[in-house]
């Protein structure tokens, strides 16, 4: 028990706009342990981003509210905490990282001195050595940093992001599409140094990505996620072993891949678009654009159905009455 | 840095020279007989035709603008045509009148005007936002000389708090640097509020925000160092609006500054005085535009390491490579 | 941060110490020991010049009038008595006079004022330029305290010239010592330029060593500058300025806006300018005598006066200012009289009227309607045309007009200026008659003086009586407004003079 | 299970729509637009509600100065014309100098705005450089000195007014065509063939088209303000035709017994050109996708397919 980071329990979060609601998250469970490392995956607009920012309480005030569930991190559900303990707890014991690295920094203040800010806003008082440090294990010359972020490359701003968040040895990470806006050979290193500090640090780490590649290399768990929910989650043997049952949607995630071992020509994409969140379909989500849609799936949400070995899934293929039914 | 502040001290030269030319251009067009209003109506026409000649009025029109201009050079800007009195002691008396109020007004629409477009940009949307951007706008749409006329009626006539003229206490410089600042206050409110909210919107306040950093300090040393520089860039334009607006406060409030000499070479058609009054001005206008420049690439690392030389950084990483080896 | 706010402050502090210069703000005037003794003077502009012999300026002139002191000056009764001089007598043909000076009457500097001070001010070169100082011939001094005038001609209104304040002396050799436009070395009048610095306030202090010294109760003159009337009003009420002076007089408004304040009060001084209107002579039915005599008598002056100035009906303009002693009683305005004037247009070539445009500034459109209403009882239908103030006087000047109103106290301010109003060659000329009668007549006149002069300007009077070259409206006065516990003597024939003025 | 969205089928509308629709849902727009609307009206009107010779200009000394009354709306002015009468045609003239200006000044800028930003390298630091030097001038002095040279007849009120819109008019045209031209459509036309005023016309103005709206109506802020200063200053429109600026200096005379003469023409000022100020205003929020600003929050990142 005491090696359980982080926990969510059927955290829902939606966005008040004047006229109506958008249900970003609906519904969300998992677990983390220390030093593990989360993948999540999913289309643009799943709710990704949304579920992090929920985590750190970054959510745009007054219009993005977590109205259900908890989120209970070392024990302490982070709804109920204080502003004032949430501030020490954001950087200091989670950090995140965001998608785009050119405008993450800001451009009037040195490297450096925006680095020390986190050590100083969590009581180092002398932060140079540290950052010096820091700086050397993401590659970079610390002599650089007087240096104006426009002075440095995206990949290179990507490693500074990441110092920063990694300054004051957060207990968990949460990394926001980091190295999307990178291009692949910056991409590889970016991953491969993540990877190496974070056994290193023995911080864990939720990765948000749409690229079942990245999550393939450096996750221990995956969870995918569509139109604010879980559809499947378990270790990354289980959900990338093809001989298991799959969810329709992890399915057609992997057929969008362009498989270079298999000889078949043609991909087999996903049709339709992710549901609008303001006007979420009856009964599973995925119904409209799922193949194997039953008349059950267009009534009822699907129940969570969890193997012998916790591998979840969340479809009603799975479940007993549609068993029988089905043979 | 010096090469880029050389390159535009260079550039100002043609401005001016350039602003001499359009005033003595347009003032050439001027149908007007100074031989004429300094001797009288009675003079006899060969006494105004010798005076004119004296003058030089006859010359053409480049031979007298080189004359001009070889006049400003040593900074004498000819003799008026009312009383023959020359135009350098009238401006130089009247300049430091004028610069008062005209930089008073800038620091005092730079003091009041910040804060309140922070204030309602950071509670956007509330009631305060909107009562305060209204007011904003209406402050940047008075009238000067109404607004003037109006102030002068009720707190010298019906409240006798301030004084009706001149600059002796204290107390006299209230209401005409608030009557030169008020556009500016308004355009300063638009603008913070403005380029707040874009640097709101910006990425790194959300990193700044998940490095747990206060609201306070998110606000002010992030957002605030960013949209400051863009406000900077309007200190300039506002100072010449500003310098537009004391000819009317000057006039109501009976301060001797260039304004009153303007508008009183307006109704005396005293040509070389309003010429001289309106280089002056914009003179001061530019100087001010390329000292906020230099404030503004100061400000701005982006711009100001562009100047600072390629060398500066070359020479740093230098020496951090053979520390290492 | 701090680095930032710090540099904004050093920008505003280096551009602001740069503006004021080095002087602090100026003091509040001096400081009244209990008894009140400092007047807060007002006029229109900061005078070009204290020049007294070639300042053309109204204003520049009242502050001469103030520091110069003259042979002679008018008394409230406008009699010509001394004020250097003690004494003066001409001799019989009027072409010689010889002024005793006063023991006493010493510069602000403590030095004797002597004749040799006087023959040094009036033979400089632009003295001899002055209009007011060229009937002098030559001048001796017999002894320290006599001054000799000897005239070119026989010329009996000298002695008025010599009240004006062109007619000031300087000591010997100031005028090479200092450039006198900023002010002598010392002063003979009964205040002295204490300070004046260009676009600051100007102050003059009380002469010790005037003659009459001891019964001049104001010590200090503090003159501010203010341009609009309507500014200038608001500081006399909120006591700001004890004397509104403005440049020749103020407005109707003002006039009435301090008759509601018990506060303050208005003084009247009769001024040399009247107000009449212009008739163009290149229009045959205004060159019909008949038709002038019609319009003169059906005009309703003392309407007009009302609406547009704080004057007196009236309307001939040989007045004493111009004229000195040989002033012929002026004739006065002529009743309304419309049968009488009804008769002169039958008489006259144009029996049943003509149109006629009359054009007008804004500040007479009210005359301009009370006129078009006078002439419509005639059968003239009048149209008035409201023209822009800046091209007002250049209009009439080039007779670009039908009808017009004029008035002298801003075209012409000494003698040669009002004949010139006759000679058709002159620059001024307002078609007046279609021949040059009335300007040989007036130059007639000027060339004699004495009796004949009398003579000749009578018949003068007389020809314009019939012939009626322009009709005469109103006659300004010059009025201010002032702080009512002060008391400010009747004025006197050349304006004001502070020393009389003390606080009640 | 959550509320019904929007059933509205969505049209696929050019930008002006959804400019108009996002102007017409700020509520302070529509206020603006409003006042706008009856200033246009009364000058249009003015012509005929009152015919100029009988009642803007002709006097009546008998009644002047009468305070507001049932028959006087506005009261009279000093020369007993009807004040009301004389604030709408100083509407009409100070609208129409106004329009005229802005309408000179923005074709004269899109022109050398065009030039300067399309051919760019001398042409474009020279015609910078002028511009330079008409803003240094400040402001309202610009416009004194060429109406004192040339004389205050309304062609050269006119001219005036171009020459001081010009300068920062031609900086938003050219600001907008260079952020325009990097963009790769400018390169595929021109690869076709496209000559530079096709290119100018077709593609480059019409994206820049916001911009200039938002600058076209601040200019008419400052044209009305400017033209009220300098008739302020007695060197404006000419007597006798009514004109705001010159209405409110003649009217500081009587300031203390007949205060509506001076609080009127200046509130008349004051409200058109906030009126104008705050529709440009608007028209940046409404220009602009990312603000979401007043626009409800409409999101645009979810299409919204009637399944």
């Amino acid at each position: 028990m005491e090696n359980k980071l982080l926990e969510l329990k059927d955290v829902r979060v939606k966005y008040h706009t004047l006229d109506y609601d958008v249900m970003a998250v609906n519904g969300v469970s998992l677990e983390l342990n220390k030093g593990e490392s989360l993948g999540l995956v999913g289309e643009t607009g799943a709710g990704k981003t949304t579920l992090a920012l929920s985590i750190l309480g970054l959510l745009p005030k007054g219009v993005g509210e977590v109205y259900e569930g908890e989120i209970i991190f070392k024990g302490e559900d982070l709804l109920q905490v204080p502003e004032k303990r949430m501030r020490d707890i954001r950087g200091m014991h989670i950090s995140m990282i965001f998608q785009d690295p050119m405008t993450s920094l800001n451009p009037v203040y040195t490297v450096g001195d925006q680095i020390a800010e986190v050590l100083q806003l969590h009581g180092n008082k002398h932060p140079d050595e540290r950052v010096d440090e820091i700086l050397g294990l993401v590659g970079i010359d610390p002599s650089r940093k007087v240096c104006y972020p426009h002075q440095f490359s995206g990949g290179m701003k990507q490693r500074i992001v990441i110092a920063m968040a990694l300054a004051c040895e957060p207990d968990l990470l949460l990394a926001d599409e980091p190295t999307t806006a990178l291009d692949v050979t910056i991409q590889a290193q970016v991953l491969a140094m993540i990877d190496d500090i974070q056994k290193k640090l023995g911080t864990s780490m939720i990765l948000i990505t749409h690229d079942l590649g990245v999550v393939a290399e450096t996750c221990d768990k995956v969870a995918i996620m569509y139109a604010g929910e879980i559809v499947e989650y378990g270790t990354l043997h289980q959900v990338f072993d093809k001989t298991r049952p799959h969810h329709p949607y992890t399915v057609g995630l992997f057929g969008s891949i362009p498989d270079l071992s298999s000889d078949k020509r043609r991909l087999e994409p996903i049709y339709g678009m992710t549901p609008d969140p303001s006007d979420l379909p009856e009964g599973c989500y995925f119904s409209p654009r799922c193949n194997h849609c039953t008349e059950l799936c267009k009534q009822k949400g699907a129940a969570i159905h969890v193997s012998e070995d916790g591998h979840m899934l969340k479809c009603h293929l799975f479940t007993q009455e549609n068993k029988e039914a089905a043979e | 840095m010096w090469r880029y502040i050389l390159k535009r001290l260079l550039w100002l030269i043609p401005i001016i020279l350039g602003v001499t030319l359009l005033v003595f251009a347009l003032m050439s067009l001027k149908p007007g007989d100074p031989g004429r209003v300094y001797l009288g109506l009675n003079a006899t026409q060969e006494a105004v035709d010798a005076y004119n000649e004296s003058l030089g009025l006859n010359d053409p029109f480049f031979v007298r603008y080189f004359n001009y201009v070889k006049g400003l050079i040593k900074l004498d800007f000819g003799k008026s045509w009312v009383g023959g009195e020359s135009v350098n002691d009238r401006i130089m008396s009247a300049l430091p009148q004028t610069l008062k109020v005209c930089v008073y007004a800038l620091v005092v629409a730079f003091i009041t005007g910040l804060p309140i477009g922070i204030l309602s940009a950071v509670k956007q949307y509330s009631l305060a936002d909107r009562v305060l951007t209204i007011i904003a706008m209406i402050l940047a749409c008075i009238p000067v000389f109404w607004l003037c006329n109006m102030a002068a009626m009720l707190f010298t006539l019906k409240l006798h708090w301030l004084p009706a003229t001149g600059l002796d206490t204290w107390k006299a410089y209230i209401m005409p640097v608030i009557g030169t600042a008020a556009n500016t206050i308004g355009l300063t409110v638009r603008m913070s509020r403005s380029s707040m909210l874009d640097e709101m919107r910006k990425d790194y306040i959300r990193t700044a925000r998940a490095k747990g950093a206060k609201e306070g300090s998110v606000i002010f040393k992030h957002a605030l160092r960013n949209s400051l520089i863009s406000v900077t860039t309007t200190l300039g334009v506002n100072f010449s609006i500003l310098m537009g607006g004391t000819v009317f406060v000057e006039n109501v409030y009976a301060i001797q500054g260039l304004g009153t000499c303007i508008v009183r070479s307006i109704s005396n058609n005293d040509v070389p005085m309003l010429s001289g009054c309106v280089i002056i001005l914009a003179t001061f206008s530019v100087i001010v535009n390329l000292l906020v420049d230099l404030l503004y690439a100061y400000l701005d690392p982006r711009l100001r390491a562009k100047y600072v030389g390629k060398k500066k950084v070359a020479k740093a990483r230098k020496e951090a490579l053979n520390d290492a080896n | 941060m701090k680095k930032f706010l710090a540099l904004i402050l050093a920008l505003v502090m280096a551009l602001s110490l740069v503006a004021c210069g080095e002087k602090a703000p100026a003091d509040d005037g001096a400081a009244d020991d209990g008894v009140k003794d400092t007047i807060r003077f007002q006029i229109k502009n900061e005078p070009t010049s204290v020049d007294l012999q070639n300042d053309g300026t109204v204003l520049g002139g009242f502050i001469c009038d103030q520091i110069y002191g003259k042979l002679v000056t008018f008394n409230d009764k406008s009699e010509v008595v001394g004020e250097l001089a003690e004494s003066w007598e001409w001799n019989d043909d009027f072409t010689q006079i010889t002024f005793k000076i006063r023991e006493n009457a010493k510069f602000s500097d403590g030095s004797d004022i002597t004749a040799d001070d006087f023959i040094y001010t009036f033979s400089t070169d632009s003295a001899k330029a002055n209009t007011y100082m060229a009937p002098i011939a030559s001048m001796e001094a017999p002894d320290a305290k006599t001054l000799v005038l000897n005239l070119k001609s026989s010329n009996s209104s000298m002695l008025k010239f010599l009240t004006t304040y062109h007619t000031g002396v300087v000591p010997a050799g100031s005028m090479e010592a200092t450039d006198i436009a900023r002010g002598a070395t010392a002063y003979s009048g009964p205040y002295a330029l204490a300070k004046w610095e260009l676009g600051q306030d100007m102050v003059l202090e009380a002469n010790p060593y005037w003659y009459n010294a001891e019964n001049v109760a104001i010590k200090t003159v503090d003159y501010e500058f203010i341009a609009d009337e309507n500014s200038a009003l608001v500081a006399l009420e909120s006591g700001e300025i004890d004397f509104m002076y403005m440049a020749s007089t103020i407005g109707i408004t003002s006039v009435e806006t301090i008759a509601t304040n018990d506060k303050l009060a208005t003084i009247a001084a009769d001024q040399a300018t009247a107000g009449m209107l212009c008739l163009n002579f290149a229009m045959p039915e205004l060159d019909d005598v008949n038709v002038r005599q019609a319009m003169n008598l059906a005009l309703d002056r003392a309407a007009i006066a009302k609406v547009s100035t704080t004057g007196v009906p009236g309307g001939n303009v040989f007045t004493a200012e111009y004229f000195g002693d040989d002033y012929i009683p002026g004739h006065d305005a002529p009743a309304v009289d419309l049968e009488k004037a009804k008769e002169f247009m039958a008489a006259s070539g144009y029996p049943n009227g003509f149109d006629v445009e009359l054009k007008t500034p804004v500040m007479f459109s009210k005359a301009a309607a009370i006129v078009q209403s006078n002439l419509a009882e005639l059968g003239i239908n009048v149209t008035i045309t409201e023209i822009d103030a800046s091209i007002w006087v250049d209009s009439m000047i080039k007779g670009d007009y039908q009808m017009g109103f004029m008035t002298f106290g801003n075209l012409i301010n000494d003698l040669t200026g009002f004949i010139n109003l006759y000679d058709p060659a002159a620059a001024l000329h307002f078609n007046f008659d279609s021949d040059s009668t009335s300007f040989d007549l007036m130059s007639a006149a000027f060339s004699v003086s004495g009796a004949d002069r009398t003579a000749a300007l009578t018949e003068f009077a007389d020809f314009c009586e019939a012939d009626l070259p322009y009709l005469g409206l109103f006659m300004e006065n010059a009025i201010y407004g002032y702080n009512a516990d002060l008391y400010v003597p009747t004025p006197s024939g050349c304006g004001y003079d502070i020393a009389g003025m003390y606080w009640k | 299970m959550q509320t019904k969205a929007k059933t509205k089928k969505q049209k696929n509308h050019g930008a002006a729509y959804d400019i108009w629709r996002s102007l017409r849902s700020n509520k302070v727009a529509v206020v603006s637009m409003v006042i706008i609307g009856i200033f246009v009206l009364i000058s249009i009107l003015a012509d005929v509600l009152f015919d100029y010779e009988t009642q803007v200009i002709a006097q009546d000394i008998m009644n002047d100065l009468q305070s507001p009354s049932k028959e006087h709306w506005f009261g009279t002015d000093s020369l007993g014309r009807d004040y009301f009468a004389r604030m709408l045609y100083a509407t009409r003239i100070t609208l129409i100098i106004s329009f005229s200006s802005v309408f000179i000044a923005t074709a004269l800028s899109i022109v050398i705005g065009g030039i300067s930003a399309y051919f760019g390298g001398i042409v474009d630091t020279i015609i910078m450089r002028i511009l330079d030097v008409f803003l240094a001038v400040p402001s309202t002095l610009l416009i004194i000195c060429i109406v004192v040279a040339l004389g205050n007849e309304t062609v050269y009120i006119i001219l005036a007014l171009v020459v001081y819109l010009l300068p920062s008019l031609v900086r938003t045209v050219r600001s907008e065509l260079m952020i325009n031209m990097e963009n790769e459509y400018v390169e595929a036309a021109r690869s076709v063939g496209a000559g530079p005023f096709r290119i100018m016309l077709i593609h480059l103005l019409p994206n820049s088209f916001g911009a200039i709206m938002v600058r076209c109506t601040m200019s008419f802020a400052l044209c009305i303000l400017s033209t009220a200063c300098i008739g302020y200053l007695g060197i404006g429109v000419r007597a006798p035709a009514p004109e705001w600026g010159r209405m409110l200096s003649e009217a500081q005379e009587y300031m203390r017994l007949h205060p509506y003469l001076i609080t009127i023409p200046g509130f008349f000022i004051m409200i058109a050109s906030t009126a104008f100020n705050l529709l440009g205003d608007a028209l940046q929020d409404a220009m602009d996708p990312r603000l979401r600003g007043y626009r409800k929050m409409k999101k645009k990142v979810f299409a919204r397919r009637k399944k």
